[in-house]
């Protein structure tokens, strides 16, 4: 019997496909996340965002304005060749997080509205996404995901070896522009619905534990998305079933999936050594 | 079915519905209903719910209505009767003249503080109205609802004298506190707040305006800094240090102590703590 | 010879203060072997990087044909980040890139072609491993492969011989000059054996003080 | 005319001292933090000391000691050879704080009090450090500068080289260890004392500008204290003149200097470039 | 010659289920000049990090001095992280470690000691670089100086004249010789070059299909 206020999918079916859509579209960007070594993206453009929309209220611009034309910036400085720098990407997203979170404050604290009411403009979680948010996904992530496949190989390239990517022909500078610049706009857009914490999730936990498992990139390119549908199904299975917020049970199940692979691989890892001496 | 907000809605809906329908409230006390984790359960309750009760003047801006977005039932929805705004007939505190309500003055309470339960003669006030609400959607028991509504009341006459007895000493003694939450219940036992440590929410306290608390309480010999348990008792510890003032902690909420168990206990319990027992 | 296929003209470059290559002006004709001799730390590597596009330069004109047809790249330093899993086939297949217009499985006639790339390097069956998985000289090997597979008009490598065993080095140069000879292949080498150099080719680039010149090897090469 | 009201050191002496010191420990590690790549070390130990005490809560054990107990899990792992792992270090980090962020709430979602509670124990703030905290920051910053400067060759050589390290004797994964493990102490110590953010920027900011404006090793842990003292010290003072919360106009100041570095870096580029050609 | 400083038995070293050596029995004496040589991925570089204690072995012991007195080593990938702001000196004072117990500026003795190693290899000009601004060369004479300044009885290089220019690269070789000859030091070099090889030395190691086996080298050496 269909016990339709026992079923997830007729109570949220929206909340679910978003879910399974942003999983997958992030977990697949998250893997060049990882490898570009930008694991803090994530929350460092929400607190970019926090910061831009802070700033629009005391300009009395419009919010999302403001958060926009921050998080761009701040996505621009980072796509910067960092090979050459003398400090590595990841420090000038430290920057970026400490500038953006101590700004908020200094904004809201001499004008502006509290940081409630900013935090509650950004404030997402996947179970509340509604209809009209999950075209708006659909807008945004389906582009995003055509891109990626699109210029799967100019980026790879680019990331894998900038200097032969260059004398091939690729214009290096351009693709790291242009795929920073769709991880920005794809994690300002999913993390205002489905909340920052999950997205930062599905950007980093899931992929890690793909390229743990595989030394295949095709591989863990699938291996990654599969990976944050099932935590995102499970989560939700559970957070409806056991009372729990959906979006840390999802990241709590995509930590333990990590957990296991990283035990897997390091069973298998013995096995062999086992057999061979 | 009845849904609350916040866990003091709750405990004055649950006495005046008595056996006649089922309440439930969001926010257990323990969390500061500003910042709220959505979990499933909190949508399903909005679904099922014929009345939704809320504290209004922005307490809930951040989740209020993506929840009810969410659960897609248009009954609760502002405006229809299956919603009813609490604040609605409260003699509102703090509200900003509209001369100075511009974006660069703004202020998180734009409609004035939302802390008016602190006040019991306000629970008195909402205790009628949830009556009058509920004898509108539920006519059959609208006898049974008022009759309710009036114990509570009486009650709640009962004990004012009592209370007010209690808290004599504080009469025109100042105290300290650390958000703007405590105002209606200052004013009702005549103790003026002098001065709140925390500028402005969500922003620490600079070292100027330390000074300026530290002066305070040190020119109105102020005796008592008041505050909830979700805030750090440092800046409170750091004037108490220079002027030997006692630190109270003590719940705003139905369920943010063991020992407040319900309206009564809770103002009980605050002036209880008030009294330094 | 025929016309240059690359003209630089009073070629500065530097790295800070430090003016690595001073004025240089060279023409390299098309279809020649051109070895860049000249101790460590003359500038050789500078100047190919500069030929290439990959400094830039602070003064002066660098003429290539490489917009239209890039050249082949053999890189000194073998680093590709370790932590890509990528395969060395997939790797061989980047210097493909230009002849791959859509992502995914390559088209047959590019798996052969890569698969012989391997195959002369004798890294077929080492094809699955990843970068960081290979020993030196094999990394070189898949760098030449990847250089090689396109079959570009120009190739350029920076000391790709430094780590091969013997047969491997034989096999590599004796293969340049047949695609020199052969296939008309324009060759930039940087090489520090001037013996080998000698038997190959009997003009080289002498690259020394901030400057490079053409000169005679001396060879015994006709 | 000497005016105490006006002076800061005389109103917040401790503070002052403390803020200079903890300024010259942190940004003198944070070198390292920024070479070892571990740049956000600082929020994830703080969102898993969270965790801990939300942790304790549950169990019933001290708070601290769970904070204490997480914290020391935490840099156990990131502490592990990264060289030759599938994952960078920085990925760990990643699912270490998505981790604890999701697990405090789902903790506290099912019992124990609220995260604001939690939050509020571990809450740090320079301006409020007390005569008792500034003596805790001497006993623990003291000896892990002490250790720093000891053992300075061999945590140098092990990051630097590690192969080589090791060929000379040198036991890298000891001092590997032992460098996390002196981090980890000193950052849940001082952020609880001195707030996270401040630490962060500490760790991140100064050694940044300090890492751009030289190439020598020795004097940018040199420029990188001085830089952290010289923000701290302005900052405190504009905090304390122009009525704004001190940690955050702190972090401005020392972002505000990244950026004075970084152009002055840029511009003298541009003139060597103009001398030459 | 004297008792071996080196032995190896039974040693199997695999990375994952690629066994790359197989049960080696390897004594190497004391004081000799031994070129470990084989085709590219034969297991040189492994035996060598074997030898060093930097790669885990299977099964199979290795016994060596290197507790008492560490070697000296000449990595073959030269890989610094090239964020570091550690100059040329910085690293070839490394070396010097074990005689640097305390922290500061580096006293008298030492600091001409490392002049002298960098002044070997022409480098002292060069000595405030950092490993990024190196060439290629370059970085190799550093990373030598670092292996001979702290006069290591056994010294372990990767094919240590890879990327030098010929002057440099005789030179190395030399001053291998000299250790050897004069000061009685283990030198255990990986080469590739067998005809130098034979120049220098009459016995060598040679590692094919995961053996290791001390061979002559059929050279003209006495
Ligand atoms: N990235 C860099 N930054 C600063 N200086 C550099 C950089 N790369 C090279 N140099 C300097 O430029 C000079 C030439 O270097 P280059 O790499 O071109 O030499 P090379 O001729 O290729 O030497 P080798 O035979 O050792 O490879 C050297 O003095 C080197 O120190
Ligand atoms: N980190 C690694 N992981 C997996 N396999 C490896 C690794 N390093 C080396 N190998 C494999 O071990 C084998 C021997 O490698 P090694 O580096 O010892 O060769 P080598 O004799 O030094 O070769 P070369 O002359 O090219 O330097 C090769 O097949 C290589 O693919
Ligand atoms: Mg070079
Ligand atoms: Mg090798
Ligand atoms: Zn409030």
């Amino acid at each position: 019997m269909h016990d339709s206020l026992n079923c997830l999918y007729c109570q949220f079916g929206d909340a679910l496909s978003a879910g399974l859509l942003v999983a997958a579209v992030c977990s697949v960007l998250g893997v060049y996340v990882i490898l570009k070594r930008a694991v803090f993206i994530g929350i460092t453009l929400s607190e970019v965002a926090t910061c831009g929309v802070a700033a629009a209220f005391l300009l009395g611009t419009p919010p999302f304005a403001g958060s926009l034309a921050l998080v761009l910036g701040a996505v621009a400085l980072l796509s910067l060749p960092f090979e050459r720098q003398q400090i590595p990407r990841d420090a000038l997203m430290g920057i970026l997080f400490i500038a953006a979170s101590a700004l908020s404050v200094l904004l809201v604290a001499k004008s502006g509205p509290g940081l409630m009411e900013i935090d509650a403009l950004l404030y997402g979680d996947l179970i509340l996404t509604s209809r009209r948010e999950l075209v708006t996904l659909l807008g945004i992530l389906v582009p995003a995901l055509l891109f990626f496949v699109g210029a799967f190989r100019p980026i790879l390239y680019t990331f894998l070896d900038r200097d032969a990517a260059r004398v091939l022909g690729i214009r290096a500078g351009l693709w790291e522009t242009l795929y920073f610049l769709v991880l920005g706009i794809v994690i300002a857009a999913t993390s205002q619905i489905a909340g920052a914490l999950l997205i930062f999730c599905y950007l980093v936990v899931c992929p890690a534990t793909a390229l743990i498992l595989s030394k295949r990139l095709m591989v863990v390119l699938w291996i990654a998305p599969l990976m944050a549908m099932t935590a995102t199904f499970s989560g939700m299975l559970i957070s409806f079933h056991a009372d729990l917020p959906t979006n840390q049970t999802i990241c709590i199940i995509a930590c333990l999936l990590f957990i296991t692979g990283a035990a897997i691989k390091q069973l298998v890892r013995f096995l062999v050594r086992l057999r061979i001496s | 079915n009845i849904v609350t907000t916040t866990s003091d809605l709750g405990s004055i809906a649950a006495a005046v519905a008595g056996d006649h329908a089922k309440v439930e409230s969001i926010c257990t006390g323990k969390e500061d209903p500003h910042h709220l984790q959505a979990r499933p359960k909190y949508i399903m309750m909005a679904r099922n719910a014929d009345l939704w009760i809320r504290t209004g003047m922005e307490l809930e801006i951040g989740w209020e209505m993506p929840v009810i977005d969410g659960s897609r039932n248009s009954n609760i929805r502002p405006g229809q009767p299956g919603h009813l705004d609490a604040s609605t007939n409260i003699e509102k505190l703090d509200i900003p003249d509209a001369g100075t309500i511009s974006r660069a003055l703004g202020d998180v309470h734009a409609q004035g503080n939302p802390h008016y339960l602190t006040d019991p003669l306000n629970a008195r006030l909402v205790a009628r109205d949830i009556a009058e609400r509920l004898a509108q959607l539920d006519p059959a028991n609208a006898e049974a609802y008022r009759a309710n509504a009036a114990a509570f009341q009486q009650r709640i006459d009962e004990r004012i004298p009592e209370w007010t007895r209690a808290m004599a000493a504080f009469e025109n003694q100042s105290i300290v506190t650390y958000h703007k939450s405590w105002i209606y219940f200052a004013k009702r036992f005549g103790m003026p707040i002098a001065i709140e440590l925390e500028p402005k929410p969500g922003v620490p306290p600079s070292p100027a305006h330390l000074n300026q608390v530290v002066q305070t309480v040190q020119q109105q010999k102020i005796g008592v800094i008041l505050q909830e348990p979700w805030y750090s008792k440092k800046p409170a510890q750091l004037v108490a240090g220079k002027t030997g003032a006692r630190i109270v902690v003590a719940p705003i909420a139905t369920g943010g102590d063991p020992a407040a168990t319900d309206y009564f206990s809770l103002i009980d319990l605050i002036i209880q703590r008030l009294g330094g027992k | 010879m025929s016309d240059p296929i690359i003209c630089c003209r009073d070629v500065c470059v530097a790295y800070g203060r430090n003016e690595v290559l001073h004025q240089v002006n060279l023409e390299i004709p098309r279809g020649v072997f051109l070895p860049f001799t000249g101790p460590n730390g003359a500038g050789k590597t500078t100047l190919l990087r500069a030929i290439l596009g990959l400094i830039p330069i602070r003064h002066g004109k660098i003429i290539t044909p490489f917009r239209q047809k890039p050249a082949g790249y053999v890189p000194q330093q073998r680093v590709i980040d370790p932590l890509y899993p990528v395969s060395a086939r997939q790797i061989v297949a980047m210097g493909l890139h230009r002849q791959l217009r859509w992502p995914g499985p390559l088209p047959h006639s590019r798996r052969t072609a890569i698969d012989a790339a391997l195959e002369q390097f004798g890294m077929l069956e080492h094809a699955s491993k990843t970068f960081r998985e290979l020993s030196g000289g094999m990394k070189q090997k898949i760098l030449l492969a990847r250089a090689f597979v396109a079959g570009a008009d120009v190739i350029a490598l920076d000391e790709p011989t430094s780590e091969l065993d013997e047969s491997a080095e034989t096999e590599v140069l004796n293969h340049l000059l047949r695609l020199n000879r052969e296939m008309g292949k324009t060759i930039l080498m940087v090489h520090h054996d001037l013996d080998q150099v000698a038997r190959l080719t009997n003009t080289m680039c002498r690259i020394r003080h901030g400057k490079a010149e053409l000169i005679e090897t001396g060879g015994s090469h006709a």
